[in-house]
């Protein structure tokens, strides 16, 4: 699975380059995810931009990360379009995740957080 | 589209190997028949709620429904009937049992059992059944406007 | 993708009702299995080539086939090979005999008679055969490079 | 199917709407061109630069009109796409057509010649 990786002040912002996030890529997508943690980042902001579709899969693999990274850092999810958005309302996911409308939003909310 | 309640109108199949790389097979051939079905074109969400359902079905079909056999696929029918659609997800594996799961708790933030809380949630009716002819999950979503049981 | 020659490795099977409405199921499915095979996305034709055979195929199909059925369906299997792609269209029709079809004469400006002549134009082999469980047209493609009967 | 009409010094342009031109929407199409004979039309101009693939029943259609015109009047093919004129080719209709890259090469055809 494609990603655009960028840093700003620290932060690891993750784009991928997908219009879906299925069983397809979920895997890659999780190991991609969990090779950043091993090395080291600890606060990242995954920009969902291009993500038409996310299922159960996608869903999975940003928790297992999301556990993985514990109290020890801090994951950002931001710019999620609508479809995307409702997945998370439907699986409580959103009370899980600190979800920002802008990527901007998400950099400013850790900067001062 | 026209008919009465409960006529089955159209059928299609689509086989294809037990294989992830398929998977976007069968939610595009779903995409496709919203399309072609006039009452869902109205409901917005309608299309968008079955590719998710079909997704999720078929990724637990691929995942878990290994059959030992040469020949290991996976069929995906879709029946259109006068007021609703139903979708048949059939694998070969082993089969587990649909009333015996939890949804997923949150809390303890769970990286998957996800699926089948989806399916539930989006569809009206969800059916599971184990006969000679492998694991068939039903899924039926009823046309807006029409009766809602 | 890898595999001896003449070994089967995968198979899709579609199966649609006998309306031209289903036409665009058989071509974008098509289109999606050429994606999926490595060598056809190496020769740029390949994937049009099949999409365009695959239309006149089904069209035939859908025009032709009519079953008296109550079920009028048409299948279609792609089979994947190590060095070829084969493509079946099914029809239930009283069927038709393919070696006794002229090439169309264009000085006589004919509005039909096109699509065998450019599925046997585009394929490196076409054949027809008449089963119990209906016709097949099958037409067969070498992926570049494979030698080419 | 959805045709964009349009006329100019006495000639009919006629830009159908379709990326495809398949036995979904032949008859359609070929009826509409009839209505146009039917109505008086005699020197058409089918721009094609919307279709992305033909099938031998758009081809049908087309060569129907073309004998239906007959004598009495011309028909021009423009702004074909690779894969639209590769099976004009394969046909041999491009050597019964008159097909112009551009629409103005078409009209401007139809007036000198
Ligand atoms: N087609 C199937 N065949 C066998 N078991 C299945 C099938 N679909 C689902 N299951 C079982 O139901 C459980 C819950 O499925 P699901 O809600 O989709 O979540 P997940 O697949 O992430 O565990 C699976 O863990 C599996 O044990
Ligand atoms: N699936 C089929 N079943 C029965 N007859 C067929 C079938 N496909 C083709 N034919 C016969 O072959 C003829 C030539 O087919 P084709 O070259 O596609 O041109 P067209 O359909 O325009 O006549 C048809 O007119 C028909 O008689």
């Amino acid at each position: 699975m494609k990603l655009n990786v960028a840093r700003k002040d620290g932060i690891l912002i993750i784009t991928p380059q997908v219009k879906r996030i299925d069983a397809n890529v979920a895997s890659d997508f999780k190991s991609k995810l969990i090779d950043f943690l091993d090395n080291g980042d600890k606060i990242i902001v995954i920009n969902l931009s291009k993500v038409d579709f996310i299922d159960s899969s996608g869903l999975g693999a940003m928790v297992l990360i999301l556990r993985k990274i514990g109290t020890d850092g801090r994951i950002k999810l931001c710019k999620l379009k609508e479809g995307v958005s409702s997945i998370f309302e439907l699986t409580r996911l959103d009370e899980v995740f600190e979800i920002h409308k802008s990527e901007e939003g998400a950099l400013e909310s850790l900067k001062t957080g | 589209m026209a008919g009465e309640s409960g006529e089955l109108m159209e059928e299609i199949r689509l086989t294809f190997p037990r294989k992830v790389a398929y998977l976007r097979f069968a939610t595009s051939i779903s995409k496709q028949i919203c399309q072609q079905i006039e009452e869902c074109r109205e409901d917005k969400s309608f299309a968008s709620d079955v590719e998710l359902c079909v997704s999720e079905a078929c990724t637990n079909a691929i995942k878990y429904g290994r059959s030992g056999e040469m020949e290991d696929v996976i069929s995906l029918y879709f029946q259109i009937f006068a007021d609703k659609l139903v979708i048949k997800v059939q694998d070969k594996g082993s089969g587990f049992n649909l009333n015996n799961l939890p949804d997923p708790d949150i809390e303890s933030l769970p990286d998957r059992g996800y699926g089948l809380y989806i399916i539930r949630s989006k569809m009206d009716d969800v059916q599971y059944t184990h006969t000679e002819e492998g694991n068939f999950l039903t899924m039926i979503k009823f046309f807006k406007g029409d009766f809602n049981v």
